[in-house]
């Protein structure tokens, strides 16, 4: 067995070398490599402001930072995570490297589109940075007028604008995977045999190419507005701000999705592939991605409640919010039921696995209490909002992007990571996230408004467990980092398919070669194929 | 939605054979494209620049409330002749014409939904049929 | 409530907070019903069908329609009794009871005032009455606010340009939270601040201490400082309409379309005084915008509300459409007003 | 590569055939144009709202515009989507100067258009038709310095100067940043169109292979719809 594992001659990554053949590469998986690199470096400044606002809520008084700095901290905690790591995530990196060899591909259809998206991102980041060294900006990443277009003095526009830029990246590349999984997978590669991860990204991808516009639109409205003096949502000139309300969460809104749905992908690729069982119902979980996608244009006013919008327009919103329930709610059963009598082993990426299926669910049904109009009312714009939407992001997109990583890093570099530390790290990151984000529910309830610096007395034991689960959840973060580097080097070979995986992207070398395929695949079985001479387990330290 | 997912669940394979008839058309579909006659693009132009003239003359007669609907009218008229001949939808997939109808679909109901905030919030007391 | 001295629970104080809770601990026992029966079953799963050798799969189960038709229809069940009792709630919620009594709330960067019809006025403190429900008017002088009572499980963003409102009726005396929870800029958290609720005898008590009399007249103070009085003359006989016996009165238009003269009118009025001109009358007023502040402008509708003493309290939301959409006949108005 | 498949310069190594190519192409260029939908639908919305609140500020705003300025490039507009359809059937049946020739005719009726937005925009600034600190839309006590619509006596009648500035600034607001986007994605457009004549000129399209003159087609006759709706919306609010 140790004979096929071995890191072939030539792969991707040793296929030209020097900085010009990666900043200039067409190969989508050198592409998934530098947009890993970029995310993280955001995802680490992104995790460094939420330290800064954690210290700060350690104690009532406001008393670590300035309440400007505090609030320059939050919106951009919120605009980098949102804008610059959650969006482009999973998708950017593990779409990128994975969509092509998954359907049959050499590549995706556009490369250099690729490459532009690539660097429009980085251009969007350059950007909201310079806002951040040039001052910072403080209108929290909803960017809410008149606010922002007209009481604000930081850097505004320079990190709208990077959003703004950011934002055709993201349109990009959803425009790149619709056209490559509807037009590049391979012979007998039909839509019913493509693996859940591409239908996840399929979805992902409409909402991309949807939505996005829509905020661009937003953006440059709220430029013009407090550039030259154009009245368009400013009350004083007659304007409604409730319109930006509505336009801002038509996109962030599905944008959600955008963050979610491809860490649904991850999962059912985990649990089908560790517990050697094909999916429970492929089609309902497929067609639920899509279902989530088109639903979630529908619901963006939930946001929205008490923002003066009339009463049956909420009432409306709210019978559609729990459409979106619905198809979240059947894929988690789907997982479950795919567990029966499966052959489950625990390997890291199955420990992500089992944490997200936590967090999600807890996440997901947090979300009735926002749906429900009566509650909503004292809930909106409260810790309650604030962990809720934190056990989607971080307990189900981070954790998605996580397990997906520790699951395709054998690929992505032929080599293995310990599989100690990162066991160790994925038990941090659920412990310390639960005890960082079970607590902010309760003082949600109690009536913690978000996005205080200075709060009173008697919440803070509940917001010092919280700091204090934080720091745990920062360790989580670091370790991988750790291992991940030593095993670039040290790690054990991986050969092409350390987990007796299922999935055309198995079957080729690891590190694969820059076309994927010497020859393009045809395929002839359906996805998740588990038969007992396929299952090839590694033995495990 | 549900029912089409329980007809796909009592048939995988018909639908899996019918996905692989669309790959097959894929393949066939589109080579070089339609070449189409002078006389049909010359056509497609004179009636928009008679479409023009008359939404120009239109907005000189009082309709009331219909002035915008015609205008609107013709306005999507006009769009869907460049949409169907000039960048020729007609020739092409269902697919194509499915991404065309999505804008449309999806521009609605960002102007409807939220319309629907704005249409009602002057129903200070619920209209009477209501109460 | 709390345990081992950390609050957990937010205290019940007003009529519907109750109501609000129950609803709250309805969806919790349904969350949590659901959460332990995944993890229950993912555990369980887990540990009975864990890969008993290398090389062993599991067993070939396609899916199942009715199971999976089961777990679609049902969670859509559950769901519309939370929309339904939620929708309802919401509604009583956002609906003033016609008997309220008037209080007006103003939000800026950083501070709530608060004016009671009797005349006291206060900054980021409110003293309420129990048993009797409090009709609130939310205007802001510049951004977002919102104004959010925890106790009372209830909030309302106050937005620049228009009246919105909220409404309880508090029930427990006692001194409670009051928060701005819409982000506002550098101080958002400095608008933190207080509701006081007390025995009725004692709210008398409070409101006598009133200085410069009642929130009338001091409209009526300036109504007569900006000269409004010159052509309101109470006879109908002056340049502009009469304001005498007109609040929650249906008022002909030049157009010919009408409106009822509530808050949102009233105030559109003033500001943008040639927005909706009175049938029968030249538009000569001059516009206010940006001479008079919000709260000037809440004590002059006092004033003019006073003079319709007939009128009931406005039960309905009147605000809610003061920066409406095209008016349900149709009209050709221009909108709102707002005040820089 | 397919052994069947001639193997033409111009395919690209991701794709099997360029039949698959182009195929590629088209849905993708659709996929971007649906992206545009949705970005000028922002606006749309922005101006469906306001026009219904300030009704009166949008039918004068809109008669202060001269519609002969937009009707000379709606007329243009279109003839530059003729050519433009005119040239993609050039190269698709081999006519290398013809698709010149009309690549030309529709980056000159571009420049025209542009052009005469130019003379607009200029009339705009001198009379402070252009939302900022100077606009002026009506100076209290004069005559509006535009011609007034049948029924624009009335309209100003019954509403203030002071009024009538503060919401017609919301219509010349939209006005602007919805021309303004238009005539962005023209430039674009015409700058597109450089590069694509050039290749036409060196000969690099055939029957076999013109997608990127196709390309830019699409995207010229989006451009052109775009504005057959901006023109009634902004120029022909309620002439009658």
């Amino acid at each position: 067995m140790d004979a096929i594992r071995t890191i072939p001659a030539t792969h991707y990554l040793n296929n030209g070398h020097g900085l010009a053949s990666w900043l200039l590469t067409k190969d989508h998986k050198r592409i998934a490599i530098m947009y890993l690199v970029t995310i993280s470096f955001f995802f680490f400044l992104g995790g460094l402001m939420a330290a800064g606002i954690r210290l700060e809520l350690a104690t009532p008084q406001g008393d670590f930072v300035a309440a400007d700095t505090y609030n320059k901290m939050f919106t951009l905690h919120g605009v980098i995570m949102v804008f610059f790591f959650l969006i482009p995530s999973i998708p950017a990196v593990l779409g990128n490297f994975l969509i092509p060899p998954m359907i049959g591909a050499r590549d995706l259809a556009f490369p250099r589109i690729n490459l532009l998206s690539y660097y429009l991102y980085l251009v969007g980041g350059m950007f909201t940075l310079g806002a951040m060294l040039s001052g910072g900006v403080d209108t929290g990443w909803t960017f809410y007028t008149p606010y922002s277009a007209a009481a604000s003095n930081t850097s505004v526009i320079p990190t709208a604008l990077g959003v703004f830029i950011a934002g055709f990246s993201s349109i990009l590349t959803g425009l790149n995977f619709i056209v490559t999984i509807h037009r590049m997978r391979a012979p007998g590669m039909t839509w019913f045999r493509l693996p859940l991860f591409v239908w996840a990204h399929y979805a992902t991808s409409l909402i991309q190419v949807l939505g996005t516009p829509v905020i661009a639109i937003t953006i440059v409205m709220l430029g013009v507005e407090r550039a030259f003096g154009f009245g368009i949502f400013d009350p004083a000139r007659g304007g409604d701000p409730v319109l930006f309300q509505h336009l801002f969460w038509f996109y962030s809104h599905p944008a959600v999705y955008i963050m979610i749905l491809p860490a649904l992908g991850v999962m059912s690729e985990l649990i089908a592939n560790f517990s050697k069982k094909k999916i429970f119902g492929y089609s309902f979980v497929a067609f639920s991605s899509l279902a989530i996608a088109v639903f979630g244009f529908i619901v963006w006013a939930h946001h929205m409640f008490v923002s003066g919008i009339s009463v049956y327009a909420a009432m409306v919103f709210s019978f559609l919010s729990f459409s979106v329930a619905i198809p979240s709610a059947v894929k988690v059963f789907n997982w479950t039921a795919t567990l029966y009598k499966g052959a489950i082993s625990f390997e890291t990426p199955m420990l992500y696995a089992y944490g997200f299926m936590g967090l999600f669910a807890i996440g997901g049904l947090t979300g009735l209490f926002l749906a429900t109009l009566g509650t909503d009312i004292h809930m909106h714009d409260t810790y309650f909002v604030v962990a809720h939407f934190h056990y989607i992001m971080v307990g189900g997109a981070i954790m998605g992007y996580l397990g997906g990583l520790h699951f395709w890093w054998p690929k992505m570099t032929g080599r293995m990571y310990s599989e100690f530390l990162s066991r160790i790290s994925a038990i941090l990151v659920f412990v310390g996230f639960n005890l960082t984000f079970f607590p902010q529910f309760i003082v949600g309830y109690l009536g913690m408004p978000r996005r205080y610096h200075a709060y009173p007395d008697e919440f803070q034991v509940l917001n010092v467990l919280s700091s204090a689960g934080a720091s745990v959840l920062g360790l989580g973060y670091l370790l991988p980092v750790i291992y991940f580097v030593y095993s670039l080097k040290r790690g054990e070979v991986a050969g092409p398919n350390p987990w007796g995986a299922s999935g055309l992207e198995w079957e080729i070398p690891s590190p694969p070669p820059t076309e994927n395929f010497a020859v393009i695949p045809r395929v002839t079985t359906e996805p998740y194929e588990f038969t007992p001479h396929v299952a090839r387990e590694r033995e495990l330290v | 939605m549900l029912h089409i997912l329980g007809r796909r669940a009592l048939s995988v394979g018909r639908l899996t054979a019918l996905s692989a008839t669309m790959q097959l058309r894929h393949g066939l579909l589109a080579m070089s494209g339609h070449v189409t006659s002078l006389k049909v693009y010359i056509g497609i132009f004179l009636t928009l620049m008679f479409l023009t003239g008359v939404t120009v003359a239109v907005a000189y007669v009082n309709l009331g409330q219909l002035n915008k609907v015609v205008a609107l009218g013709i306005a999507t008229f006009k769009a869907s002749l460049v949409v169907w001949y000039f960048m020729h939808v007609k020739y092409q997939s269902r697919l194509t014409k499915l991404v065309v109808v999505s804008g449309f679909f999806f521009l609605a109901i960002l102007l409807g939904l939220t319309m629907v905030d704005y249409g009602s919030r002057e129903w200070v007391n619920p209209p009477a049929s209501l109460q | 409530m709390s345990v081992f001295g950390i609050p957990i629970f937010p205290e019940q104080a007003s009529s519907f907070a109750k109501d609000v809770d129950a609803l709250y601990f309805f969806i919790v026992a349904v969350s949590a019903f659901f959460a332990l029966l995944v993890a229950v079953l993912v555990v369980v799963f887990g540990v009975k069908f864990r890969r008993k050798h290398a090389g062993e799969v599991g067993a070939r189960i396609e899916g199942n329609l009715p199971m999976e038709l089961a777990w679609s229809v049902i969670p859509a069940v559950i769901a519309m009794v939370m929309f339904g009792w939620g929708a309802s709630l919401f509604y009583h919620l956002r609906r003033p009871p016609a008997e309220s009594m008037n209080i007006y709330a103003v939000g800026k960067q950083w501070m709530w005032k608060f004016q009671h019809l009797e005349g006291q006025r206060e900054i980021n403190e409110l003293h309420v009455p129990t048993g009797r429900p409090i009709k609130v008017t939310v205007a802001s002088e510049d951004v977002l606010h919102s104004l959010y009572f925890p106790a009372f499980r209830t909030k309302i963003d106050a937005i620049p340009g228009r009246y919105t409102q909220l409404w309880f009726e508090a029930t427990k005396p006692g001194t409670y939270h009051m928060f701005c929870a819409e982000y506002c800029g550098t101080n958002h958290s400095g608008m933190i601040g207080s509701v006081t609720v007390m025995e009725p005898a004692a709210y008398q008590n409070w409101l006598a201490g009133a200085e410069g009399g009642t929130m009338a007249e001091r409209g009526a103070a300036l109504f007569s400082q900006l000269a409004c009085n010159t052509c309101h003359l109470e006879t109908g006989q002056g340049r502009g309409p009469s304001l005498k016996d007109i609040y929650l009165k249906p008022v002909e238009l030049a157009d010919g379309s009408t409106v009822t003269a509530d808050e949102a009118y009233l105030r559109e009025s003033i500001l943008n005084s040639q927005a909706k001109i009175v049938k029968g009358f030249q538009p000569l007023m001059p516009t206010f915008q940006g001479l008079i502040s919000e709260e000037g402008l809440v004590s002059l509708i006092e004033h003019i509300r006073s003079l319709s003493p007939n009128a009931s309290a406005p039960g309905a939301p009147a605000a809610a459409g003061a920066a409406g959409a095209a008016s349900p006949t149709g009209a050709t108005n221009q909108t709102p007003g707002t005040v820089r | 590569m397919h052994a069947h498949a001639a193997h033409h310069p111009a395919l690209q190594h991701q794709f099997q055939t360029m039949s698959q190519q182009k195929e590629s192409a088209v849905l993708g260029m659709w996929a971007f144009l649906l992206t545009e939908v949705l970005f000028f639908g922002g606006l749309f919305m922005a101006y469906m709202l306001y026009r219904t609140w300030y009704h009166d500020a949008f039918v004068l705003a809109s008669t202060s515009i001269t519609i002969f300025w937009g009707l000379l490039n709606t007329v243009v507009l279109i003839g530059s989507s003729l050519t433009m359809a005119l040239a993609v059937r050039s190269a698709q049946i081999n006519q290398r100067k013809a698709t010149v020739m009309w690549l030309i005719a529709t980056m000159v009726l571009g420049t025209v258009f542009l052009g005469v937005k130019v003379i607009e925009y200029a009339d705009k600034f001198e009379h402070h038709h252009v939302p900022g600190p100077e606009y002026a839309f009506i100076e209290p006590g004069h005559e509006p310095i535009f011609e007034l619509g049948p029924h624009g006596r009335e309209l100003l009648e019954r509403n203030s100067a002071e009024s009538l500035n503060r919401t017609t600034q919301i219509f010349f607001s939209l006005y602007f940043t919805m021309t303004g986007l238009h005539a962005l994605h023209m430039i674009i457009g015409i700058g597109l169109m450089c590069v694509i004549t050039w290749m036409a000129w060196k000969g690099r399209f055939s029957s076999e292979y013109y997608t990127p003159v196709e390309m830019s087609g699409l995207y010229w006759h989006f451009v052109d719809i775009v504005w057959i709706f901006l023109f009634p919306l902004l120029y022909l609010i309620d002439r009658s």
